[in-house]
């Protein structure tokens, strides 16, 4: 079943405030733009937002957070935005603060229908209290619990017309796992090329994790650390 | 040479040829240009990339390319790309030899601290817990005393926990501890400095080595 | 018609255009012949295949390219290959929309035995266990009396289960059932068959639907 | 570091009677044909061996079995090998039979650091028996337990001299999980490439988690099936 769409508006249109939301990306590297600016479009208000970081002020998920869509997130890491700092110390915003591994892990566990799993990470720390711990061979464990989105928004580099992706480079990151993990996946790409161009043995993600495909133009593709080899810098 | 060139120049030691390595953010990543040019290290970035290359020049910038500090980077011939779920299996896994991350603070029994300062913006983990706990060795490497001139080396940490018992090796600008069964051990000083030094500046407990390394 | 060829043409109505479904080994394979040309379906292999094609002719035969009934196979254009773990994340996730599957025995409470008798050797459940409780319908197709005469629809499953209140829907040459909160419950006759055939048939209770269709 | 090895049977030489070992494939498809024969020349015994099938009478871990290496055997479906049969009513072979997903389930969970995870597959069956059940919910699960073993022996198409690898078709199948999941992980592959000649957006398994790479010759790649299309098997 052919899955181009020709407006992310519509898709976003069906999102309700309230909802859980999956937004792939690594910082600002592979973040769904489109859908991004969709929403803050709409204006969908009291998201629950699951992504490994929360943009900068003014980019990425920053944009929703700038206009005070999200009531909570779950991340690893938010160091990169002010505006979140605010929200916070001010009870606007509740944050669930999760080791990145283990938040990548309870994203696969939700796409995987496992509901809970044991980790180390974070024994003995602020991050277990409340959670069940178990002993295996010897060593203590916390359980971590899976994560399911009503909405699983990702950013590829190419697509088929059934769906199927491919990522590029480091804008893999989260987007395969969060692709797996809504109960609607919605994709955008750079590029859209016809059922059976791409190589089967090199489909990162199969059609069927995802519902909706939408071609993105003028993709910015900020970057947030601009690094250059030090003869270059100086030179 | 700096505190901070003195600490990473020590801690290239700890990364043998061959081995799958990640670096932190911050000083430890200066502990990259430090390796050896005839090894062959693949470094991990747990965004999905083992292999990190140099910083780019500005021709090969890609915003596609990034480390887990978020800065543009390259990857070396060999590299591979791969989602966070199975970096995250690589790091949890236990199939990454050597990790080095900085420290805030580090116990006798080696806890480490390394993440937040209650009071200050939480700004997040990241990956360090996963680090911590999955990593075959893990090394610290932080300067020995703070700002005031406080040790950062504790009988228990003061600032939340990043990892219960979790560091192998601590690598500070004035010497070197193991964390075994008995206690923290002094195993190297650095040059110049006295045992009498680390005891001064130092809170925790600590045995000293019998085969205890100075640095002439 | 074949009893077969029956409760294949009816079990192929289970598909509707643009799912992915999965085919058990033996008579539910037959059920791919049947799908409309026109519609696109996604056929799933659970050793890692999404987008199973027809039997290749003597050129296309790969070794490399099976079922998970060891069979040779094609793949559609579309198709993608993948590792056992993601193969039964789709399937356990809840990514599949039909999974047809054969039955030795379907309890009233819709509970499945297809994987093992007592007494004879066991071969193993491969995926059954897992497609019964992962995919988002469930449909058994199977005959409705065993070889002896006797009922394969039962009170309770006098086989070791496959899984417990797992089967949506089943489908034998007589009739098709649905098990709801209420019980299962009769909702199709096959053509020329009475509701007292299929009570004389089937050991199980069941309601009969006030919307039965009965095939002229 | 190069990882090249010329020989398999110096490897196979390590493993200890008593051992455990994962073995990819699955039925004869993508097994690793060199490291069984190099196995049964050597004569280790007493092995647990985890993968999803046991060959059949003549060939794969069938050709163990029939020399009696095997003490037991954790896999999903036997059902293609008679002497399995005997060797397990005769009390010489241990089986655990575990539903394919599960086992797949366990083998990743092994490799990346998950001592152990809940299902609902098995719930209500013989599977269950003995396994810990928790409620998530509103709905029962039973835990599983994480597999790991001594040595991995994978078979994949191409490798690079790093131990970077990739598969052909449905050959994968269980080998990308078990090559994370040995202690020691050996590949062999049908071409070796130098490093960097490998695509590394396409790589299924980082170099990693493999330690030895193995240039095999003269696979036979036996087919259990041979099904063809109807006109041509009657044609």
């Amino acid at each position: 079943m052919h899955k181009v769409e020709k407006n992310i508006h519509e898709i976003v249109g069906e999102v309700q405030d309230g909802a859980t939301i999956l937004v792939g990306g690594f910082g600002l590297c592979g973040i769904p733009e489109l859908a991004i600016e969709a929403i803050r479009q709409k204006g969908i208000k009291d998201l629950t937002v699951v992504s490994n970081n929360c943009g900068v002020d003014d980019w990425g998920l920053g944009l929703l957070l700038a206009n005070k869509q999200i009531k909570k997130m779950i991340a690893s890491y938010v160091g990169e935005n002010k505006t979140f700092e605010q929200q916070f110390l001010s009870g606007e915003l509740e944050v669930e603060l999760t080791p990145q591994g283990t938040l990548a892990e309870r994203i696969r566990a939700g796409g995987a229908g496992i509901p809970a799993f044991y980790t180390a990470t974070g024994v003995g720390t602020l991050i277990a209290e409340g959670k069940p711990v178990k002993e295996f061979d010897g060593k203590e464990y916390i359980e971590e619990r899976a994560i399911v989105g009503d909405y699983a928004f990702v950013k590829a580099w190419k697509a088929d017309k059934l769906g199927n992706l491919v990522y590029r480079k480091t804008a893999r990151n989260f987007n395969p796992i969060i692709a797996t993990a809504g109960k609607i996946t919605i994709a955008e790409v750079e590029e859209i090329v016809e059922v059976g161009e791409l190589n089967p043995d090199e489909i990162h993600t199969p059609a069927v994790f995802v519902q909706h495909v939408i071609l993105g133009e003028g993709y910015e593709k900020k970057i947030e650390k601009r690094t250059l080899k030090v003869e270059e810098a100086i030179g | 040479m700096s505190v901070k060139e003195r600490i990473v120049k020590r801690a290239v030691k700890e990364i043998g040829n061959g081995m799958n390595v990640n670096l932190g953010i911050g000083m430890p990543t200066l502990v990259a240009n430090e390796i050896p040019s005839d090894y062959q290290v693949l470094l991990q970035s747990e965004n999905g990339l083992l292999g990190i290359g140099p910083y780019p020049d500005e021709s090969e910038v890609d915003p596609d390319l990034i480390n887990a500090g978020k800065e543009t980077v390259t990857a070396v011939p060999g590299a591979s790309f791969f989602d966070s779920a199975e970096s995250f299996a690589m790091i949890r896994g236990g199939h990454i030899d050597v990790a080095i991350l900085g420290g805030m603070e580090v116990s006798e029994k080696g806890d480490l601290a390394n993440w937040m300062i209650p009071g200050k913006m939480v700004k997040g983990m990241g990956g360090a817990m996963d680090l911590v706990q999955g990593a075959k060795r893990v090394i610290v490497i932080m300067e020995h005393v703070s700002k005031y001139g406080e040790s950062k080396i504790k009988k228990e940490c003061t600032l939340p926990l990043t990892g219960k018992k979790v560091v192998h090796r601590l690598i500070t600008e004035l010497a070197v501890f193991d964390f075994t069964e008995k206690g923290m051990v002094l195993i190297e000083l650095a040059s110049g400095v006295s045992i009498e030094d680390i005891r001064e500046k130092t809170e925790a407990d600590f045995l000293v080595s019998e085969n205890l390394i100075k640095y002439a």
